[in-house]
């Protein structure tokens, strides 16, 4: 099973592009990729999950982790998300609180600029 | 264990038996959304939760083999009920008391960060219109049951 | 019947039961294409061609437990060999000598048309790289080889 | 499983479009739909199977049966069909001999009207 992950600089942030199914099996890679990220100084950061058909609590794990270790370097995680079914895990878990979750990578660009601004 | 519950007629189980190793998580979800797909009363939204219902439950169960140090494939039964389609996932691990799983903090509650894990089972509770656990030191049995008008737990 | 042959480790093997109706053919060719694709020793026309002969395999094999009047599920089992994709399908059906098939015309002989049938076993012949059947009064099992770097038949 | 099963008449002949799989769960619908169109007086068929992603030994026979049909009625039965995948299950049990198999509709009408063509 394919996971994709493609980094791109944007504006001071890392672009990390995440494509396909997050499940036990492919998470190990994904916070593989976002450890080097922060282990290359890489301390703002915005996951693109725009391209992802499938996210369960393996990769909400990830996703907690990351957040956590980039906090602890004064940086942060900003998601973009629209997906109606992959949003859905975020409320259920009430992770929609804990991320700022954004429509674009332009609005989580600006967003993260400019703040804190949950959408 | 072996014993399918409200399964109605044994002929009528779809089986699917997979080494416990994390890669043949996919292949549950395959069989049961390509089944669920095919049970014209269920819509797409129920469909994608029953998958990730499962998912979670086989991402346990392949866990706890881990654990156990059990080579036993990991077994994937569905079948139709009146107004259902059930799943039930069934492991050879130490099994363990869902009762006892701890709370998570309150989302407020900078702690909340430190949950990366204990997720799974609060999703399915969510997913699923009900869900039952029969777990011995023997093993695990989780059944998942999505109703044909329900609309999650 | 439910020695896997060649199947090294039990806990390797994939298994899926399906009632023994048409309807769950489809559900047997998409398991073993899934598992045939992440094999990637396997190109795109080899796992088609592995596909069908499964098809075959298992119309061939719901059709015995018919005739038999078999209420038992049909059996396939897949597993991965050192150099090929292995899948196994196993009846519980009255058996046949596939010895014993008769020869179609030859394709210039109008009477070829009379062959609306009988079509199956050529073509899983035709298709991989290895087919045996062993069959008995009580069953039927169809050992299908896909290796990596082979051809077809 | 969706079977597609469209009509369309064409210069003289009913053209029977077939989407998705043909196996041994579908293959009784298509065998009734050839049947009726062979009892409402179409004698002149093609059969497209440019939609189909599956086609096994049974759909085959269908063929086959309606082929036999047809010619019993002084009638034919044209398939149209490019996918490699597909022609090789022809290919393979003798049957692209015994069908004239077209690279579209157009030629099947231009092929079936002006003679046997087999390409
Ligand atoms: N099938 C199972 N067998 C044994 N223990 C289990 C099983 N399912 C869940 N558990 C226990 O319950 C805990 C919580 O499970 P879950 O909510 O899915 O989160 P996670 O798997 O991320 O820890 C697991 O860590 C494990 O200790
Ligand atoms: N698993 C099986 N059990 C019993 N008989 C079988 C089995 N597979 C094949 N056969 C016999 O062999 C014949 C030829 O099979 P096949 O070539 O697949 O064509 P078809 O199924 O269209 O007749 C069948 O008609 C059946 O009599």
């Amino acid at each position: 099973m394919d996971l994709g992950l493609e980094v791109e600089e944007r504006d001071g942030f890392a672009v990390l592009s995440v494509r396909g199914e997050v499940d036990v099996y492919t998470a190990p890679r994904f916070r593989e990729r976002l450890i080097e990220l922060v282990t290359e100084g890489k301390h703002r950061i915005i996951v693109d999950l725009e391209g992802v058909d499938f996210l369960d609590s393996t990769g909400l794990g990830v996703l907690v982790g990351g957040l956590k270790r980039l906090r602890s370097h004064d940086g942060d995680l900003l998601l973009v998300c629209t997906q109606t079914r992959i949003l859905k895990v975020f409320e259920i878990t009430g992770l929609t609180k804990v991320f700022s979750i954004y429509d674009s990578v332009d609005a989580a660009v600006a967003g993260g600029s400019g703040g804190e601004t949950s959408p | 264990m072996n014993d399918a519950g409200g399964a109605g007629e044994a002929a009528e189980v779809i089986e699917l038996e997979i080494p416990a190793r994390a890669e043949f998580v996919a292949l549950a979800r395959l069989v049961v959304s390509a089944l669920a797909a095919s049970d014209s009363s269920l819509a797409d939204e129920r469909i994608d939760d029953l998958k990730l219902a499962v998912s979670e439950a086989c991402t346990n169960a392949i866990e706890a083999h881990d654990a156990a140090g059990s080579e036993e494939r990991v077994l994937v039964r569905c079948w139709a009920a009146d107004d259902a389609l059930e799943v039930c996932v069934e492991d050879r691990g130490e099994g363990f008391d869902p009762a006892q799983l701890p709370d998570h903090p309150p989302v407020t509650d900078p702690d909340r960060l430190k949950f990366e894990r204990g997720l799974g089972i609060p999703l399915i509770r969510a997913l699923v219109d009900e869900v039952e656990f029969s777990s011995t030191g023997h093993g695990t049995s989780v059944r998942l049951v999505m109703r044909h008008g329900g609309n999650g737990a």
